[in-house]
């Protein structure tokens, strides 16, 4: 209330607007709310939640794509439609749980070595992260998962514990080049303290990038978490996870392809809804062009 | 001149890097919950052959200590004994090395030379038809992992053509040439053994794909999109306003700087090829580095996994050297200027 | 002058350490600058002139020499400073796209000097941020939108509005115009003028433009590489210059009316660049683009002198008597 | 009236961005004859450079000209194909670009870019001997008064100063600028000192060249000793156009009126109120002039319509209604 006279307004309509400028962006955002209904409401869409997880029935097992089973049935005679609404949960879950683990503590750390540009802390931080990201995400996530009991908990914890430098390194380059910038020395001029310039200068500069990061790393994150399953270093049968399901029908190509292939297609279903998202928000971010 | 003194920071700072991956690599290995003697041998194995075992990897030493050791080893030429394969790490890393070195150098080439051109091309006629189709197939591309074009690779061509999928490096009733640098399209051309090299290429070709499709579709549209933005900056203007034909405007002038970003960006790309190669080897069953690491994470076979996590980051920090040096040779600010520390 | 000094800087010197040597961007310089006064600081790019403001301001602090700012010692950072200093002592910057936060609006950006000194009660900050905004001309209801959306004038406005914000004694104006069109520049600067009278403000005005400076300010001192090579009270500096660098900017410089091209001293036509910070020409560093060079300017660093009254060059020409 | 080198009439430019349409250069009209030195000037955002990059036909790619004509040497420059084009560019005209850091290509040497001008514009034969290239390159460097020219040659953009680069600039322009020659702002990133030195430089270079130029400035002292006739640009118009002295003495529309007084004189005498407000929107620009919103004179009519140019004698042009009472 005392500070309403100065608060910028968030202006919706002009963000929706150049959110929506470029249409595919609009696409991007109904795959991704489709996927995250479908997952809410899992057990009420499809038509045999029942097959998510431990169901067997071999007389209808493997049937090709049918109208009682869009995308057929797997070797255990499971819906594989079904099993593809469910597995989105766990590709969520595991976006939402490693993002909210990640960003903030990657975020401020990039911010306090910015700041400290040039400094010890600056080098503990940075360095440090240089090491984590001295290795492919994957590899790292990949070993990491290997020392542990495979499960969905472990392999988001895996994924976390080597996400934050990511975000670290991004706001690092922001905040140490606006370091400098002119409005950063008046504050200081000012007397404001190190937290105030920290947060409320810098930080609200480097919220477009790092929100656009974000949306990308979600579709990322879910692709690591697959990639984990798939190989066996991640959910175990029979969660109904994505990469699980891609590398058990791996193993009946190519007569049965349907088992592998739509959970697999999928995949990329939702990794470019959260690429068209994010280049939405990167616009929605961006300078005004007048 | 100054160039080297460009490459022996960078390199040091290389070494310190991998130094500390090492030792994160290390930290994990043996912090992490589990008793890595009893992953080793399994549950059912007695307690003193767990402790005989113990003993024999030094796991009751402080894990400075056990570090220290392994560090010695390492710059000795020794990875420790692989709990699977039961013989010296760096034997199995020399077996399986060339093959994944073949098959990622393969993919960074692909990627190069299909990347630039396609990009270069689209943002030269940006809007026009090509552009269009390949600004959507680029955008699907990049949301493609290559395990999942692995796998319709093989359902396409095992399936709809009816062309046996090509699983390993060479074909089973072909001779593969004598070892000499352990590349075998290389050792084959050395041999002179034709045969072998189309065969071996055959074999290549599709994970080499598989691996470099994504990048492509990424790197096309860096490229276009720094073409088009250069088309616009005033020494392309300029450029254009004295009369240089066309061909030499695109090819020299315009080329040069768009592919910086280009480059710059392939860098971070190696990172998920290097990352991407260990489902692919799977897949396709490529007996590479990486189909190892993934068998020794599976039984948990903590030497072998140390000993592919570094190479995996060597080979990363030898492909972002690469792309250093050639950024350098691109832009002579980069060469020639200090950046400040 | 019997006025008070609000500013002394004697002896400054501010070298940075860059890979490929030490550049030494300010090279003992010494002026003050009395209540009330706008004393003019002109000079090229690379010669120092903004970085004479930045020490003053403590954005980093000095390599040598002192400043003395009402009576109190403020050679250090600005973080080092008494706050009580920080609140008396303000700049404004040369390009307000840079010295705004584009994330931040017009009303944040006014009321954050207000609340570090806790300079309304509780509350009342929204008034007074109001109060502001109706001094530098800007409707109310800016307040809640973001610089980026203004132009170059109304952004500057907010600048000059933030820096009176705490009620200082004493304003840095480092290029205040040169990010302006003209039709704008006017605006500011007459606003700027304004201000001085209404609430007493000694100002130290950094520029390249020596039309504005003689329009503005009451001393003009002129840098060349890091010096002073000369300072006088403005109509003297004008009427008389003496350095020949000064000569040869007073040439260059564009001018419209017949009046004014009078007014230019007898004509040195430019010649050469201002050397790299890095490799300083010996002795004055102004030889190698001087007409009137002789043997001692490439050996000995002249030294400044009072050669008429209250005017000062830096210039073997003028030897000390 | 004397044969003309260039007429451009009637000219719009307007560019697609995602916002819609900026509506920037709304019926510019500007005439240089043969060895005539033309002046604009007008404040940033005015629509100088969109003038002079249409007639280069070097616009963005986004731009659009749905109206106008430009005639150069009696051919519309508009309607030319791509080789009649590039064989005006090579021979005929050539422009100057504002900053000589963005002009030069940051990842060649100053004799790579020099070297293919020359070799296009200064030859006709396809595959000139490489010494004479070099040799003539050498020459262009030495007649913009650029010192050791070998060693220019085989350096980097960046390795020079701001003036030199400005200097290369204009030698490139010296290769293909047989006729016209435009020189957008070429001061204006410089230090006032070396900023003089170019226009005494590009001064002597037109002069003995025989040379048509087209000076365009923010500066109104920087074009005065140089140019005979003025143009005046308000946001995208042209608003007034008379030789260099008339327009000094007798400036007609307000906008020129107070853009004058605006200057800070080194005589003294204070700095006078400027002009209140800024340039409109060029997205949301209505149809009556465009100066309206700002203009103490501007009547409810300034606001509808646009105000076409009024003859006034002397060669002087002015866009206002209410010229005759301000």
């Amino acid at each position: 209330m005392r500070r309403a006279t100065s608060h910028g307004r968030f202006d919706y309509r002009k963000s929706w607007h150049k959110f929506s400028r470029n249409y595919v962006s609009v696409v991007g955002l109904g795959v991704v709310l489709l996927v995250a209904f479908l997952a809410i409401f899992a057990s009420y869409v499809t038509l045999y939640p029942s097959h998510a997880e431990f169901y067997v029935n071999f007389p209808e097992a493997r049937e090709p794509p049918n109208w009682a089973h869009l995308f057929g049935t797997d070797q255990f005679g499971r819906d594989v439609l079904t099993r593809i609404v469910f597995g989105f949960r766990y590709s969520l879950m595991m976006a939402i749980v490693v993002l909210s683990l990640v960003v903030a503590p990657g975020v401020v750390l990039g911010l306090v070595a910015g700041y400290y540009r040039g400094g010890k802390v600056d080098m503990a931080i940075m360095r440090t992260a240089d090491i984590f990201l001295a290795v492919p995400p994957l590899v790292l996530a990949l070993s990491i998962c290997s020392v542990l009991t495979p499960s969905v908990f472990n392999a988001m914890m895996a994924v976390s514990l080597m996400w934050w430098p990511w975000y670290t390194r991004l706001v690092y380059s922001i905040a140490s080049s606006l370091r400098n910038e002119a409005f950063v020395q008046a504050a200081e001029i000012a007397g404001a303290s190190p937290f105030h310039i920290i947060f409320r200068e810098i930080l609200p500069n480097c919220l477009g990038p790092i929100l656009t990061k974000m949306t990308l790393d979600a579709g990322w994150v879910i692709l690591i978490g697959a990639s984990l399953s798939f190989v066996g270093l991640g959910a175990q049968p029979p969660t109904p996870d994505l990469g699980t399901m891609v590398s058990d029908g791996a193993k009946l190509l190519p007569e049965q392809w349907w088992i592998s292939i739509f959970p697999a297609l999928t995949i990329v279903l939702v990794i470019l809804g959260f690429n068209l998202l994010g280049d939405g928000v990167r616009d929605m971010f961006s300078a005004e062009t007048v | 001149m100054r160039m080297s003194t460009f490459v022996l920071k960078r390199l040091s700072y290389t070494v310190f890097v991998l130094f500390g991956l090492s030792i994160l690599i290390f930290i994990i290995a043996r912090v992490l919950p589990g008793d890595p003697a009893r992953l080793a041998l399994g549950p059912r194995a007695p307690d003193w052959a767990v402790e005989n075992l113990r003993q024999q990897l030094r796991l009751n030493e402080p894990l400075y200590i056990q570090y220290f050791y392994w560090l010695r080893d390492a710059l000795s030429g020794s990875l420790g004994v692989s709990l699977v394969t039961r013989r010296d790490v760096m034997v199995d890393i020399q077996e399986f090395l060339p093959a994944t070195v073949e098959l990622i150098v393969l993919a960074a080439l692909l990627d190069m030379a299909l990347a630039i051109p396609i990009g270069m091309v689209a943002g030269r006629r940006a809007n026009s038809w090509f552009d269009n189709v390949v600004r959507v197939l680029s955008y699907v591309g990049v949301a493609v992992p290559a395990f999942v074009v692995a796998i319709i690779f093989i359902l396409v061509f095992g399936f709809m053509l009816n062309i046996a999928p090509s699983i390993g490096r060479i074909s089973p009733n072909i001779v593969a040439p004598p070892t000499v640098t352990g590349l075998i399209t290389i050792d084959s051309l050395i041999s002179g053994n034709m045969v072998a090299f189309f065969d071996a290429v055959a074999h290549l070709i599709l994970p080499a794909l598989a691996l470099s499709l994504g990048l492509i579709a990424q790197e096309a549209r860096i490229t276009r999109s720094s073409v088009v933005e250069n088309l616009n900056k005033d020494y392309i203007l300029s450029t254009v306003s004295h009369g240089v034909p066309e061909r030499l405007l695109t090819l020299k002038y315009l080329l040069k700087p768009s592919l910086i970003p280009t480059v710059s960006v392939m860098g971070l790309d190696m990172a998920s090829l290097i990352g991407n190669a260990f489902l692919v080897e799977l897949i396709f069953n490529w007996p590479g580095v990486s189909r190892y690491g993934i068998t020794a994470m599976l039984r948990k076979d903590l030497n072998a996994i140390v000993a592919v996590v570094m190479i995996a980051g060597i080979i990363f920090a030898i492909a972002n050297i690469a792309v250093d040096l050639i950024v350098a040779y691109l832009d002579p600010r980069i060469r020639m200027i200090e950046r400040a520390a | 002058m019997s006025a008070e000094e609000i500013l002394t800087v004697k002896g400054l010197k501010k070298y940075f350490k860059t890979t490929r040597g030490i550049v030494k961007a300010v090279d003992d310089v010494s002026f003050s600058v009395m209540k009330n006064e706008t004393v003019g600081l002109v000079g090229e790019s690379g010669s120092g002139k903004s970085t004479v403001g930045h020490v003053v301001m403590g954005i980093y602090g000095p390599t040598a020499g002192s400043i003395t700012f009402m009576g109190n010692d403020i050679s250090m950072g600005v973080g080092r400073r008494p706050k009580e200093l920080k609140k008396r002592l303000q700049i404004v910057f040369q390009d307000p796209a840079s010295s705004l936060n584009p994330r931040r609006t017009i009303g944040q950006i006014l009321e954050l000097p207000l609340r570090v000194h806790h300079l309304a009660p509780e509350g009342k900050y929204a008034e007074r941020v109001f109060e502001m905004m109706d001094l530098i001309e800007l409707p109310r209801e800016f307040a809640v939108r973001y610089p980026g959306e203004q132009g170059g004038g109304e952004k500057q406005a907010v600048a000059i509005g933030r820096a009176l914000a705490t009620r200082p004694s004493f304003i840095v104006l480092d290029e205040p115009t040169s990010a302006l069109d003209v039709s704008i520049q006017a605006k500011i600067i007459n606003m700027l003028m304004r201000f001085q009278k209404e609430f007493d403000l000694s100002y130290l005005f950094i520029t390249h433009n020596l039309s504005l400076m003689r329009n503005v300010a009451q001393r003009v001192g002129i840098m060349y590489l890091g010096k002073i090579v000369e300072m006088a009270g403005t109509p003297e500096f004008f009427s008389n210059p003496l350095h020949p660098y000064t000569k040869m900017l007073l040439s260059a410089v564009p001018v419209i009316t017949r009046e004014e091209e009078a007014l230019k001293p007898e004509k040195i036509t430019s010649t050469g660049e201002i050397a790299g910070a890095l490799n300083v020409p010996p002795g004055c560093s102004f030889h190698p683009r001087c007409p009137f060079v002789m043997d001692i300017c490439s050996k000995v660093v002249p030294s400044q002198i009072e050669y008429k009254k209250e005017h000062y060059v830096a210039c073997h020409l003028y030897p000390s008597t | 009236m004397a044969e003309q080198l260039l007429e451009v009439n009637d000219l719009c430019v307007n560019y697609k961005v995602y916002e819609g349409l900026l509506r920037v250069l709304n019926g510019v009209s500007l005439s240089v004859g043969s060895k005539e030195k033309v002046g604009i000037i007008g404040e940033s955002g005015c629509g100088k450079t969109t003038t002079m990059k249409a007639v280069m036909r070097i616009l963005a790619t986004n731009a659009i000209v749905p109206n106008g004509t430009i005639a150069y040497k009696g051919s519309d420059l508009l309607k030319l194909g791509r080789q009649e084009l590039m064989r005006l560019h090579r021979t005929s005209m050539s422009m100057i670009f504002q900053d000589p850091t963005a002009a030069l290509n940051p990842v060649f040497k100053v004799g790579e870019q020099l070297k293919d001008i020359v070799r296009y514009s200064e030859f006709t034969s396809n595959a000139p001997n490489r010494q004479e290239v070099r040799t003539k390159a050498v020459e262009l460097l030495k007649s913009a008064a650029l010192p050791e020219p070998e060693r220019i040659l085989d350096s980097y953009p960046f390795q020079l100063s701001g003036g030199m680069r400005q200097r290369i600039c204009i030698a490139m322009s010296l290769a293909s600028a047989k006729d016209l020659l435009i020189a957008d702002e070429p001061g204006t990133s410089l230090d006032v000192t070396i900023e003089d030195q170019i226009m005494r430089l590009l001064k002597q270079i037109v002069e003995d060249r025989g040379l048509s130029v087209i000076l365009i400035s923010h500066s109104i002292g920087a074009v005065k000793g140089f140019v005979t006739k003025l143009y005046v640009m308000y946001a995208g118009t042209m608003i007034e156009e008379a030789p260099t002295d008339e327009l000094f003495s007798n400036p007609v529309h307000p906008y020129t009126q107070n853009l004058l007084k605006a200057v800070p004189k080194l005589t003294g005498g204070g700095v006078p109120e400027g002009i209140a407000g800024r340039i409109p929107s060029y997205l949301t620009i209505g149809d009556g002039c465009r100066f309206a919103s700002r203009c103490r004179s501007a009547k409810e009519s300034c606001h509808v319509h646009a105000p076409p140019a009024f003859d006034i004698g002397n060669g002087h042009r002015v866009a206002c209604f209410h010229y005759g009472d301000i």
